[in-house]
């Protein structure tokens, strides 16, 4: 892919900020859907419809209206906010979530830098979010923000414990910390995903990784930092017009890296299931999207089926639960490698 | 100038005039905050000398880890209700001999080094095996010394926090 | 340590049991309406907008009574001996011109307590439930017929009238001096009859 | 208030560390209050230490406006709007109070009517209760489900008396329509269909574990409190307290109906935790379901108009007249001086008393608790501030 634009653009620079603005390509309408998905999805669930008169055809154009309303609104910031911060942490935020799509490799031919420490540079940008929401939880000066953003914080680098453990396992029978190395080694039928491999290990590692990824993007059950019915809108409550805009971009960005990432490391990532069938590259695409896809609606399908945990239990779940499980997994992985 | 010169340059920038924020800005949270940034700029300068694992590792520890707790040690200690957490200016009159006798002691060493000067970007290549490696041949004892240190500070930590046993539980 | 392990194995259990039944409801039809394309059809007792049909309200002021909000607010003025107001449709005979019947219906509470009263059924509740407006003003409901010179007219006529039924009872109060006490009369308002 | 002040955190030397309190208000605006309450919260970062309960945002002085309507009658509609979520309890126990002062039998036609329409507004409120329950803890689908079958019995209630909320239908000496035709086919179809769903409920959220773990053991209110505090209702028999109205001091054409008040047992934790009362609501709905099934069976053709009293002039004297609404023992203390008038309504509502327990049982608890324990005690705002 690079080769193939170096060879048409002939400017490096003017290359990378292709190769870099490529994801937006899909992150902007994936948002946009997912957004109508998650309405569509949750509508559905409780025997409504959702959305339906915006656009035509179930309502298809609505999240593209509440864009351009949210664009128009005034951009409010609270007057004893602190300014700087508060205007900052949006854009920290998102950037942290779209730093990750640099290394998710979308296709064998496309990846945005095939960086050798691919995964561990994915689980360090996410990191970067925490910063993000603390910035804006601590700026907006409400209390309710505040606790929202020390929640989250502390909720994020619980979780990172587990997942980062889950993602070993997989790390050790591959061998590489390269993304698309991971997905090369996975090529064929999909009972060489690795999600079926040393079974039922690495499956409890994705079922664990899932959980904290769910987590890390604050999703129901563990959307604690915005719990609605308790923090009102935790670190965003004071957020409107397109800042409040952007958290809601960044989440739902972060949805899908986290299915991406579990797309790779565990379901063969741009791989067809069935061998060589629909494959190549530009088949790829359309495997890889369609497993993160299918993770995200996983997602949305449990936020409207589960309460959500109070703060103490959710740490509980973290450190007493699914550390030692996935420390399990790790050991048991290593220990059959051995054999 | 090449891409790689106008990218060290930007990093640079970016390290000195946040770490500068860190040092002179009166407002605490806003000297933890910038210090995100000379993180993230220490970082690129690390890719751009091929050490990817360090850079990382960077962003992981001191921005995920390090930094946080940071934010959270201000948060906590003060009346976070208040947005205006302020530092005063104190002993400067010390400070600022300490200060110069670092910074001499940095440029005297800076300006007697016999710097390495290679022709050529060498080939990127991981160093992640490599360093992996070395912790469990060469390096071993440091690594596990490190590792019990950790250790001990998270038992330290974990018994710190602990709720007084003998008095009564009220939850 | 049992414990945990079944703590564990219930919460995995019960999670995928919720996620089966929204799974389920995912293919249930909706159970709700496209409301301004479909609109539910009301029950025939549906208390919404309040109408009154002037042709058959005698004035009686009943249903002003009956308000718990005070929204409704009636004037009438007695009309002459020689009008003819004609009857209701129940076949009442009109007696009162009604020169004032406003309806606050941004006040009103959907009770129905003024229906019951009426003696000519004219004032109901309708099936419109759909009225909002811009300005507030609009929410006050005129449903006198009369145009302002009629009741300008019909007021004149009125305090006309009155005067000469004063004169006369003066008259006929001087000419039977000697009879009984003077009684006073009641000063004629615009009471029920 | 002892406790938790003298546990502060120490460190291994014995030393206590200085801690900060932060007060923080929950509300007027915010979403778990149900309505416009203000909660005072006196917290150490997530630890509830006090809570104080600022009541009065939605105070509309019914009393007072009570003594100056044109008449008994006229009281009705303002009656409806104290527990706008119960609205036909509200106005029964009104009825039931003018009519004692007043000395009239109601046809019993029109008992059967009450007792229907006053379990069905019940079990209306229930599903309010447990659904808006399920939204604190942060289950939003089963409040849908739960308001699925809510908007039917409102349907039966538009049918009746054409008002899907405030319905102004139970009058003195009698209600102000009879029963449309079709009704009581339709109420047994609704019965019918209710019935199953309750096991969706359950299997969605009452046994759901992480309902249980956030509900279960939490906002503890022991029998003997809960009575000292004069709670009443679903809080009361949560915690154990085998006390109902409807069974205790029968009014109306309860005691020909075969069933029984459920009580908290504790099943998950402690007897009178949040799950207690949440279940006992659950399986309120189907007591109630219950009644109105027999009733159905049992109504006696009548007028419904008969004793209904052209004007409404009590004899001077006063009355209490104490009945079971959705949210608990619902009194009205009714004076009259002999007017058409009502010379004094004192209305003891079941939700104002239930919040006093909020400041005993939160503290110790976290602020996700407290979204808990207000969500299970029930309040409707409305009621509370009258």
């Amino acid at each position: 892919m690079e080769q193939l634009l170096r060879n048409i653009f002939d400017n490096n620079i003017f290359v990378f900020t292709v190769t870099a603005i490529l994801p937006l390509i899909w992150i902007v309408p994936y948002a946009l859907v997912a957004i109508w998905l998650e309405r569509k999805i949750s509508a559905h669930m409780q025997d409504r419809l959702g959305p339906m008169r915006t656009g035509g055809w179930h309502g298809w154009s609505q999240t593209i209206a509440d864009m351009l309303k949210l664009l128009q609104k005034e951009d409010i910031v609270p007057a004893a906010a602190d300014k700087i911060l508060f205007n900052l942490a949006p854009y920290i935020i998102f950037i942290a979530a779209y730093a990750a799509y640099a290394a998710i490799p979308f296709s064998s031919a496309y990846i945005g830098a095939d960086i050798n420490v691919g995964i561990f540079y994915i689980i360090a940008v996410t990191s970067l979010a925490v910063v993000g929401i603390l910035m804006g939880g601590w700026a907006s000066n409400n209390k309710w923000s505040l606790f929202g953003a020390m929640r989250a914080a502390a909720q994020i680098v619980s979780y990172e414990i587990p997942s980062v453990l889950a993602v070993l396992a997989v790390v050790m029978i591959a061998g590489t910390l390269s993304l698309q190395e991971i997905n090369n080694l996975q090529t064929g039928w999909f009972w060489n995903w690795y999600v079926f491999q040393k079974f039922p290990f690495i499956f409890v590692a994705f079922i664990i990784y899932f959980i904290a990824a769910l987590a890390e993007v604050n999703r129901v059950p563990f959307d604690i930092p915005e719990a609605e019915s308790e923090l009102v809108a935790g670190y965003v409550t004071e957020y409107s017009g397109m800042k409040f805009a952007m958290f809601m971009f960044a989440e739902f960005v972060n949805m899908f890296a986290v299915s991406a990432i579990a797309a790779t490391l565990f379901f063969g990532g741009w791989n067809s299931p069935f061998g060589d069938f629909l494959g190549g590259p530009i088949w790829g695409v359309f495997w890889f999207l369609s497993k993160g896809m299918v993770l995200v609606s996983i997602q949305m399908w449990l936020r409207w089926t589960l309460p959500r945990l109070r703060v103490d239990q959710l740490m509980y779940v973290s450190w007493k639960v699914l550390t030692p499980f996935a420390f399990a997994c790790v050991i048991a992985v290593g220990l059959w490698m051995m054999l | 100038m090449n891409l790689v010169d106008i990218l060290f340059y930007i990093f640079a920038i970016v390290t000195l005039v946040s770490a500068g924020i860190t040092v002179y800005s009166r407002n605490i949270i806003y000297s933890a905050f910038s210090l995100l940034f000379t993180f993230c700029g220490v970082a690129g300068i690390y890719v751009l000398l091929n050490a990817d694992f360090i850079a990382v590792a960077q962003i992981l520890i001191y921005v995920g880890g390090i930094l946080m707790l940071l934010v959270f040690g201000v948060m906590l200690t003060h009346k976070v209700i208040n947005v205006e957490i302020k530092t005063g200016i104190l002993n400067i009159i010390p400070g600022s001999m300490i200060t110069a006798i670092v910074g001499g002691t940095l440029c005297g060493i800076f300006m007697s080094t016999d710097w390495l000067i290679i022709e050529g970007v060498p080939p990127i290549k991981s160093t992640t095996n490599e360093i992996g490696t070395m912790f469990m041949t060469k390096y071993l004892l440091p690594f596990e010394i490190a590792s019990v240190v950790l250790l001990v500070a998270l038992i330290g930590a974990a018994y710190i926090a602990r709720r007084d046993k003998t008095s009564k539980q009220s939850v | 340590m049992r414990k945990y392990f079944i703590d564990i194995y219930k919460s995995v259990w019960s999670v995928l049991i919720g996620m089966k039944i929204t799974f389920g409801h995912l293919f249930v039809p909706a159970v709700t309406i496209q409301y301004p394309d479909v609109k539910p059809k009301l029950p025939e007792r549906a208390r919404n907008r309040l109408y009154v049909n002037m042709d058959d309200c005698i004035g009686c002021l009943q249903c002003e009574m009956a308000c718990p909000v005070n929204c409704i607010e009636i004037a009438t003025v007695k009309s002459l001996p020689t009008d003819d107001l004609g009857t209701t449709s129940t076949g009442q005979k009109k007696k009162l011109w009604v020169t004032k019947f406003d309806i606050d219906i941004a006040k009103c509470c959907f009770c129905g307590l003024c229906v019951y009263p009426c003696p000519t059924e004219c004032i109901k509740m309708t099936e419109v439930y759909e009225f909002s407006e811009y300005d507030r003003n609009n929410f006050l409901y005129n449903f006198v017929t009369l145009t302002k010179e009629e009741i300008e007219n019909v007021k004149a006529k009125a305090a006309e009238y009155e005067k000469e039924q004063a004169a006369k009872k003066a008259a006929a109060a001087a000419q039977a001096k000697p009879a009984t006490a003077p009684t006073q009369q009641p000063p004629p308002t615009a009471q029920q009859s | 208030m002892t406790d938790i002040f003298e546990t502060s955190i120490k460190t291994s030397t014995g030393k206590a560390l200085r801690r900060e309190e932060m007060v923080i208000n929950m509300g007027p605006q915010h979403p778990s209050t149900h309505g416009v309450l203000r909660l005072e919260v006196v917290a150490d970062g997530e630890i509830v230490i006090d809570v104080i309960p600022h009541i009065g945002y939605l105070h509309r002085c019914f009393e007072k406006h009570a003594e100056n309507m044109t008449g008994y009658q006229q009281v009705v509609p303002y009656v409806d709007r104290m527990d706008y979520c119960a609205a036909m309890n509200m106005d029964f126990g009104y009825v039931l109070a003018v009519e004692k002062l007043l000395g009239i039998q109601v046809p019993e036609r029109v008992e059967y009517i009450r007792v229907i329409m006053a379990e069905l507004q019940r079990v209306a409120s229930h599903l309010i209760a447990a659904g808006t329950y399920g939204l604190d803890i942060g289950a939003f689908t089963p409040f849908l489900y739960m308001f699925r079958e809510r908007e039917r019995i409102l349907d039966l209630f538009e049918m009746t008396c054409g008002a899907r909320l405030l319905y102004n239908y139970m009058w003195v000496g009698g209600v102000s329509h009879d029963l449309p035709p079709g009704f009581i086919d339709k109420a047994k179809d609704f019965c019918q269909y209710f019935k199953p769903k309750i096991k969706e409920y359950n299997d969605l959220l009452s046994y759901n574990e992480i309902f249980i773990k956030r509900t279960a053991n939490v906002g503890v209110l022991p029998g003997d409190v809960a009575i000292a505090y004069g709670c009443s209702g679903p809080v009361l028999r949560g915690s154990g307290v085998d006390f109902d109205l409807r069974r205790d001091d029968p009014y109306s054409v309860y005691h020909k109906f075969d069933w029984k008040p459920e009580i908290g047992k504790g099943e998950m934790g402690a007897v009178g935790d949040c799950w207690d009362r949440y279940i006992v609501r659950i399986r309120e709905m189907i007591q109630s379901i219950n009644i109105v099934e027999q009733a159905l069976n049992q109504i006696p053709e009548g007028d419904v108009a008969t004793a209904i009293p052209k004007r409404i002039r009590p004899n001077a004297g006063d009355v209490y007249v104490r009945t079971e609404s959705a949210r608990g023992e619902l009194g009205f203390y009714v004076i009259s001086d002999g007017t058409a008038k009502p010379f004094r309504i004192k209305a003891r509502s079941p939700s104002f008393v239930n919040l006093s327990v909020i400041p005993e049982i939160s503290r110790g608890g976290m602020i996700a608790d407290l979204v808990a324990i207000a969500g299970s005690l029930d309040i409707v705002l409305g009621e509370v501030d009258r």
